[in-house]
């Protein structure tokens, strides 16, 4: 039991590293160049919104439409720490501040809000997102209104994208694999079984909404970094269904499905681009034959399995005894 | 003193009065059968009881370990923590999740780490973890579904989901456990079954029981004490002996060919 | 005093293009229980429709109201056999995420057809084009036909629903489509039906808002559409005086808040006060917050 | 590995707004590029090379802008990247020109701090159209000298940094010359109805309305306030430019409205007539200033490429430095040390849907 | 006047009926009993039409049925109550019996037989307005049953109806069984409780993991020792 857990962890942490050694050496040798950088970037940022956006409405069966509104809070808190603390330490100082700065709204956008029900609890989310949007548009001041802000200081590499992105990837899936995580499904299978079994269940989707709204505003954070402007458009309405959209696609309730969904968007955007004019009516056809053909997302509910990995390694590994 | 009273229990629905100045009192370790007509308001004062619903009036009161305390109107995962559990007549499990799963939720008030631990899986999560897998297993093992943990609850057969329900509920660790028609949907063999099964768990697990059934062969062969509810009032109260015997009980509800089954 | 009886004009003529949208989410959601999406860009057709009817066939407001309905109601139709029915069994988000494709493949195959610039009505002419001057409050023809329009669909509609046969049927499938087959309803012809009138009912508006604002382009039904969503769900979604009532809020708060406080802040203190009602009314204003019986 | 321009062609990156928000000012000008290609072509192409174009969507998103334009340095090793149509897309491109030493350059990216800021200039972004600043402070001047106006009201597309900014500008200038903006009030693009701002300033007393934003909005706002009664005149900037304001307002309507303007169709230059009619010839429609400001776009970036006489990326941007006089379908120019064009702004009046004078103020 | 032949059913890999065949004769009783997850309400269902097998046929009246829509064969006269009853909770009880007679025309018919459910179910009159997810659960299987019966069926499908009623109520369907049974119409019964079933029946069926294992007529099976040791409870 514990061996097994423990050998799971080796072969995450030993695949883990592989893949940030070979792209790092893709990258050193120039054969992942700049342009495909930019769109890792974007696979990864989008990789942390879904994951986080599938903690709240894949696990916890909270429809939210408001995603972008924490990712905006997140990034016009660490833009507005960095264009003042140009510095690495500003920077992870921004990056913190504006994952806490989201998960606070979040919290206090949750607590009123999330006794509201499916549809009911979908149109409260987007309100508030477009509220945030509303006022960020107005706080000239600070905000610089419509222009937004420009020259912020760029401190994401591949390195903290990826450190980020797993770090994200690691904790809510941990979190999931917890008695915690298991009470946020119980409240999206049976709200009322799960009252009865002694689950609060207000708590739990005011929790999974803090932690989802957290990393949303550490996407936030990262995007401001990584693209140098960011204005209030850019955290529409029209982003948080791009969310929703990854989300779906690889699954509701499946972690892996949600990466997944991600890279595969990320790599049909880039081929998409070929076909200027009619790439949105090309997309727009696919979304729909992927939905009829695979209603459930890619994924279902379920995840990758390591067991390919663990058979591998108990084959290389000689037996030993059992403990 | 009682371990759950009762009290002058009323509940309406705008114009209808489900539940009407209900008394009853259960002790400590007693295995009670609440029957009566359909519609009679069996199913409703167990909502009352487990906070689903709000009394219009009236109270209830569990007095477990030398603490009273009044429970109506309270949250039902507050009254599920208190040491109060239910399984539901129209099954609710969580279907999409495993067997395994089931029950694991339910033990989660008794999980002692906290969210941090959660996030990071630090030792206490994995030795809790551990601890409550096993407990779970235990449960499962005798309920006979261990063979079943890694199904999909949506997947068992109906005689299985019953059994799925009562092992959910024994595994919040209850002192009081309320079963609502725990048979139906069984035929005479599998409820014979089940009846061996609640009289042998209220042994091991130290429990109080209230059960409501329409199976007279269930009720009056592991019931010590019975409450007849008819019209939203309790019409009789008894022994099976003298239930069965009760004319305003065959009259409503058993009528006279069932007077005499379960013996 | 003349003021706010002109603003108030302002807000049920606006208020009125909300509820006509509304009406056609509200009937879908209210049998399918999906947030169609697509009934917006319905409504863009509509008045795509509309514009190639009056324009480029010079054909007479009627006969182009009943040509746009005519088509949108084979659009809806089709898109709900194309893209819909193969998901009768999946998740409701899955159909949403479909209703988006859909959503996104009208307005971009719109914009590949007719370009992404703004196309014109031609100006209105004779009856349609009257006003009436009340002291300094004017009221245009447009706008009392709209106001009249939607408030007659609304009660067919409610009409349909609550009393007919089909109407029997859409509830009914609604609630359960499986139990519904049991009583000898054909879930399909329903479902189709309901699309069927929706998408009637959007094509209507198009054209309406058309020669009304004399604007239109193929992102046209992104904004409105949202906000007839919200007004859908703030009155009750799936009843349908609420659409109504909820449109008519959203176009009064809107022309208040713009007339008498600051139109910077207008949508957001729509959604505040969305948000509010839906706190003290978790269902919206007119939905019943029936608990589920255990 | 994709693909690149072949020897004996030039590769030109067009990245616009072909979906989203504004794709109607992206598409237009893509036409006007692609027609000054197909005559580029024909005529036997720059220096005896043709041009390659590699059109992508950056579908209104600025971060996509900044992608694509990577792209198209990067990987299609184009010699310039001519769009995005709008400023911010734009400036979000200006720091992958910079890193890889390729031009970009808009046709209609008109906020201020485009090409030049605290830092200096820009040194691979380039524009030719005039900046909000100048249009602003040009109708300010209108205003107050020519029309001998005191007081304004200001309506502007709130979520738009273009509209704020020529606000901005127009405010600070009216009340420099002693006028004052009697209230400001602000819709979003997209909006249909305007009657509710439209009736709250009816009661006020101005002389004129200073309207920032584009033809889609001013047109509908015009319509309104006149059948509303307000018949003040109506200035507004180079977003009024196009034939839709008109057929959205209704002939009637157009009455005292005058915009500045990068091209008129009705202009009598020959140049302007001949594109005019290669235009409508091509596309079956009239066009506007983005259509206009797109033909230039590429003809200037051609007129560079061929003084520059080779691709090598950093003539090309001191070739383009160097203009003096250039003469387009949207006036004559020279780019100053800001990357900025030293142009004549048209001041057009309207009326009854017709321009009927257009005034030269230069700069 | 129903004839099941060679059926097959799965549901994605499961394969719920391994070719089950048996006939239900005009004017009679058959119940169908058998362990849980024995395939019964399948069976019921695919006759219903809403589940399609992926192979055999349905004979009903001698017209094949097996390609037609749950519509249709509720216009051919098969009306189900079905397993968990499946009432439409937020419309009332007088609504849920106005749609069991979704198809038929005839006013009169439809005021009798209301009449006649009524009589039948006296409680279900007193909550006429009541809506039909908030009855108990015994309600609501009146209910259910009420509302097959106002389609006026020829063949009717019951699953389970005596489930969750009070035992003076299990008397009283199975009365109510053989009184409709007596009017003329045919019935295909699903029951759990074996005995009344086969009390009741002309004839019965055994299922056991998708299969029929036995048959008989009601008596004969009564009398079976297997029977009574696995469904009896003796
Ligand atoms: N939420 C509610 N709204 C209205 N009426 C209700 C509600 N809940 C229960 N009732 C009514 O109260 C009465 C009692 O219902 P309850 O479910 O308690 O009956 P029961 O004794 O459990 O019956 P059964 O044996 O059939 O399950 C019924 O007549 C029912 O219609
Ligand atoms: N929708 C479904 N998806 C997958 N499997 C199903 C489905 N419905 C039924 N099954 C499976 O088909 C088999 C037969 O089920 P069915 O419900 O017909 O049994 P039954 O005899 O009616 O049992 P019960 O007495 O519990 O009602 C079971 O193994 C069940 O798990
Ligand atoms: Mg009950
Ligand atoms: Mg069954």
């Amino acid at each position: 039991m514990g061996n097994k857990a423990k050998s799971n962890l080796a072969i995450k942490i030993i695949l883990l590293a592989a893949t940030f050694v070979i792209i790092q050496l893709l990258i050193f040798l120039d054969v992942i160049n700049d342009y495909l950088q930019a769109t890792m970037a974007t696979i990864c940022i989008n990789i942390i919104l879904a994951v986080s956006l599938n903690l709240i409405t894949g696990f916890t069966g909270q429809f939210s439409l408001g995603h972008a509104g924490f990712m905006s809070i997140g990034a016009y808190t660490c833009a507005l720490i960095t264009l003042r603390n140009p510095t690495l330490p500003g920077f992870i100082i921004g990056v913190f501040a504006g994952a806490v700065m989201a998960a606070l709204i979040g919290g206090i956008v949750g607590l009123p809000t999330l006794r509201l029900r499916g549809d009911y609890l979908a149109i409260a989310t987007l309100g508030m997102s477009e509220i945030i949007r509303i006022v960020f548009l107005n706080l000239d001041s600070i905000t610089n209104g419509a222009a937004g802000l420009q020259d912020i200081p760029q401190f994401t590499n591949w390195i903290w994208l990826f450190i980020f992105t797993t770090g994200t990837v690691l904790v809510i899936s941990n979190f999931i694999k917890s008695s915690h995580g298991r009470a946020c499904i119980s409240v999206r299978e049976d709200e009322i079984a799960a009252e009865a079994m002694g689950i609060n269940s207000t708590r739990y989707k005011v929790i999974a909404f803090i932690i989802g709204s957290f990393f949303a505003g550490i996407a936030g954070a990262l995007y401001a970094s990584t693209f140098n402007f960011i204005d209030p458009k850019i955290f529409g309405f029209s982003k948080s269904i791009d969310v929703l959209v990854v989300v779906v696609l690889g699954g509701l309730g499946s972690i892996s499905g949600s990466i997944i969904a991600a890279v595969l968007l990320g790599i049909i955007t880039t081929y998409l681009q070929a076909f200027a004019n009619i790439q949105m009516i090309l997309y727009s056809v696919l979304l729909i034959i992927i939905m009829i053909f695979r209603p459930q997302g890619l994924m279902g509910s379920k995840e990758v399995s390591l067991s390919i990995f663990s058979k591998l390694g108990s084959i290389i590994k000689p037996k030993k005894g059992r403990a | 003193m009682a371990l759950l009273s009762v009290n002058k229990l009323t509940k309406s629905f705008g114009g209808l009065t489900a539940v009407l100045n209900v008394n009853m009192e259960i002790n400590q370790g007693e295995l009670v059968g609440l029957i009566g007509p359909n519609g009679a308001g069996k199913t409703t004062v167990f909502n009352l009881i487990t906070g689903m619903y709000e009394p219009t009036s009236g109270t209830i009161t569990l007095d477990s370990n030398g603490i009273k305390k009044e429970i109506q109107g309270l949250k039902p995962y507050t009254i599920c923590n208190i040491g109060l559990a239910r399984t539901f007549q129209n099954i609710r499990l969580f279907k999409d999740l495993t067997v395994l799963d089931n029950v694991r939720i339910a033990m989660h008030k008794n999980v002692k780490y906290g969210l941090f631990s959660s996030f990071f899986h630090l030792p206490s999560h994995s030795r809790e973890e551990a601890l409550l897998t096993r407990k779970s297993l235990e449960l499962l093992e005798i309920l006979k579904l261990d063979h079943k943990k890694d199904e999909l609850a949506r997947n068992l057969p109906y005689g299985e989901q019953r059994h799925l329900e009562i092992a959910r509920a024994l595994a919040t660790n209850p002192v009081l456990l309320l079963l609502d028609e725990p048979a139906a949907g069984m035929n005479p063999a599998e409820t014979a079954q089940l009846t061996e099964l609640i009289s042998w768990i209220r042994k091991e697990f130290n429990l109080t029981i209230l059960l409501i059934e329409h199976d007279m062969s269930l009720v009056m062969k592991i019931c010590e004490r019975i409450y007849v509810l008819d019209y939203g009032m309790v019409i009789a109260e008894g022994t099976p002996e003298e239930i069965k015997n009760n004319k305003r009980v065959i009259e409503a509800y058993l009528g006279e060919d069932m007077s005499n089954a379960g013996d | 005093m003349e003021q706010l009886f002109q603003q108030a004009i302002n807000g049920i003529s606006l208020g009125s293009i909300y509820a006509l949208i509304a009406l056609g989410y509200t009937m879908v959601y209210g049998i399918i229980k999906l947030i169609n999406f697509a009934h917006s860009d319905v409504y863009m057709l509509g008045a795509y429709i509309g514009y190639v009817c009056m324009t480029k066939l010079k054909l007479g407001f009627l006969p182009s109201l009943l040509i746009s309905m005519a088509l949108c109601t084979l659009i809806g139709v089709l898109i709900e056999k194309i893209a819909y029915k193969p998901l009768r069994n999946a998740t409701r988000i899955a159909v949403l995420i479909t209703a988006i494709g859909v959503s996104l493949f009208l307005e971009y195959t719109t914009m590949a057809i007719a370009g992404a610039n703004v196309r014109t009505y031609p100006p209105l002419t004779g009856f349609m084009n009257m006003s009436f001057e009340i002291g300094s409050v004017s009221i245009t023809m447009m706008q009392i036909i709209i106001v009249s329009v939607t408030i007659v669909l609304m009660v067919l509609l409610q009409f349909i629903v609550k009393k007919t046969r089909i109407g029997k049927a859409m509830r009914a499938v609604s609630l359960d489509s499986d139990a519904a087959e049991l009583m000898g309803i054909n879930v399909n012809t329903t479902i189709s039906f309901t699309f069927a009138l929706g998408s009637a009912l959007a094509g209507a508006a198009g054209i309406m808002v058309g020669n009304y604002y004399n604007s239109i382009n193929p992102l046209m039904g992104m904004l409105p559409g949202l906000k007839a969503f919200v007004a859908a769900v703030f009155g009750g979604i799936g009843i349908i005086p609420g659409a109504m009532i909820g449109g008519y809020f959203i176009g009064i708060v809107e022309v208040l808040v713009s007339g008498y406080g600051n139109s910077m802040y207008r949508d957001g203190v729509v959604f505040a006060i969305l948000i509010l009602v839906l706190i003290i009314k978790p269902t919206g204003l007119l939905g019943k917050n029936t608990r589920e019986k255990v | 590995g994709a693909e690149t321009a072949g020897a004996n062609e030039i590769g030109i990156g067009i990245n616009y707004e072909l979906s989203g928000e504004v794709a109607s000012y992206g598409q237009v000008s893509v036409y006007g590029i692609e027609l000054a290609i197909e005559e580029i072509n024909a005529a036997g192409g720059i220096n005896g090379k043709l041009i390659k174009p590699f059109k992508y969507d950056n579908k209104s998103d600025k971060s996509q802008a900044t992608t694509l334009a990577k792209k198209l340095m990067t990987q299609h090793k184009v010699v310039a990247v001519l769009g995005p149509a709008t400023s911010g897309a734009f400036k979000a491109t200006i720091p992958e020109a910079i890193k890889n030493k390729v031009v970009v350059v808009s046709g209609s990216a008109t906020d201020d701090a485009v090409t030049v800021d605290e830092n200096g200039v820009k040194e691979y972004a380039f524009r030719i159209c005039f900046t909000d600043s100048y249009q602003g402070t040009a109708m300010a001047d209108f205003a107050s000298n020519n029309m001998k106006a005191t007081k304004a009201v200001v309506l502007l597309d709130n979520g738009s940094d273009y509209a704020k900014g020529l606000a901005a500008n127009f405010t600070k200038k009216f009340e420099a010359n002693g006028g004052q903006v009697a209230a400001t009030e602000a819709f979003v693009a997209g909006d249909t109805d305007f009657n509710a701002i439209l009736t709250k300033i009816k009661n006020q007393e101005f002389d004129v309305i200073f309207l920032a934003g584009y033809y889609a909005e001013a047109g509908l706002i015009i319509k309104q306030a006149r059948s509303q009664g307000i018949n003040t005149p109506i200035l507004g900037p180079d977003g009024f430019g196009a034939p839709e304001l008109v057929e959205l307002a209704g002939a009637d309507a157009v009455n005292d409205v005058y915009y500045t303007s990068h091209f008129s169709e009705l202009d009598q230059d020959p140049s302007v007539a001949a594109f005019v009619e290669k235009y409508k010839a091509k596309y079956g429609e009239v066009p506007n200033q983005f259509a206009a400001l797109g033909y230039d776009l590429m003809m200037f970036v051609a007129d560079g490429i061929k003084r520059a006489g080779t691709t090598d990326t950093v003539k090309i941007k001191e070739a383009l430095e160097a203009t003096t006089n250039y003469n387009g379908v949207t006036g004559s120019f020279s780019i100053d040390e800001n990357h900025n064009p030293v142009k004549a702004v048209v001041i057009v009046e309207m009326q009854n849907g017709q321009a009927v004078s257009s005034q030269r103020v230069e700069q | 006047m129903l004839e099941i032949k060679d059926i097959n059913v799965h549901f994605g890999v499961i394969h719920a009926l391994k070719g089950i065949s048996f006939t239900v004769n005009e004017g009679e009783i058959v119940t169908l009993i058998g362990a849980n997850g024995a395939g019964k309400t399948t069976t019921l269902r695919t006759i219903s039409g809403l589940k399609k097998p992926t192979s055999g046929s349905i004979i009903f009246e001698g017209k094949d049925i097996t390609h037609s829509t749950a519509q249709e064969r509720v216009r051919l006269g098969i009306s189900q109550a079905p397993e968990g009853r499946r009432v439409f909770p937020s419309m009332t009880v007088l609504e849920n019996l106005e749609l069991g007679a979704f198809l038929r025309k005839d006013k009169k018919g439809i005021a009798d037989d209301l009449k006649m459910v009524y009589d039948h179910f006296p409680i279900l009159a007193d909550r006429k307005k009541q809506a039909a997810g908030t009855l108990s659960g015994g309600e609501q299987q009146m209910l259910a049953i009420g509302r097959a019966l106002m389609s006026r069926p020829r063949l009717l499908l019951l699953d389970e109806p005596s489930m969750g009623l009070a035992p003076l109520l299990v008397q009283e369907i199975f009365n109510i069984i053989k009184e409709i049974n007596k009017a003329g119409t045919t019935i295909l019964l699903v029951e759990q409780n074996a005995s009344m079933a086969l009390q009741i029946a002309d004839r019965a069926y055994v299922m056991e993991t998708g299969s029929i294992v036995l048959s008989g007529t009601g008596e004969e099976l009564m009398q079976s020792e297997d029977i009574k040791k696995a469904y009896l409870g003796g």
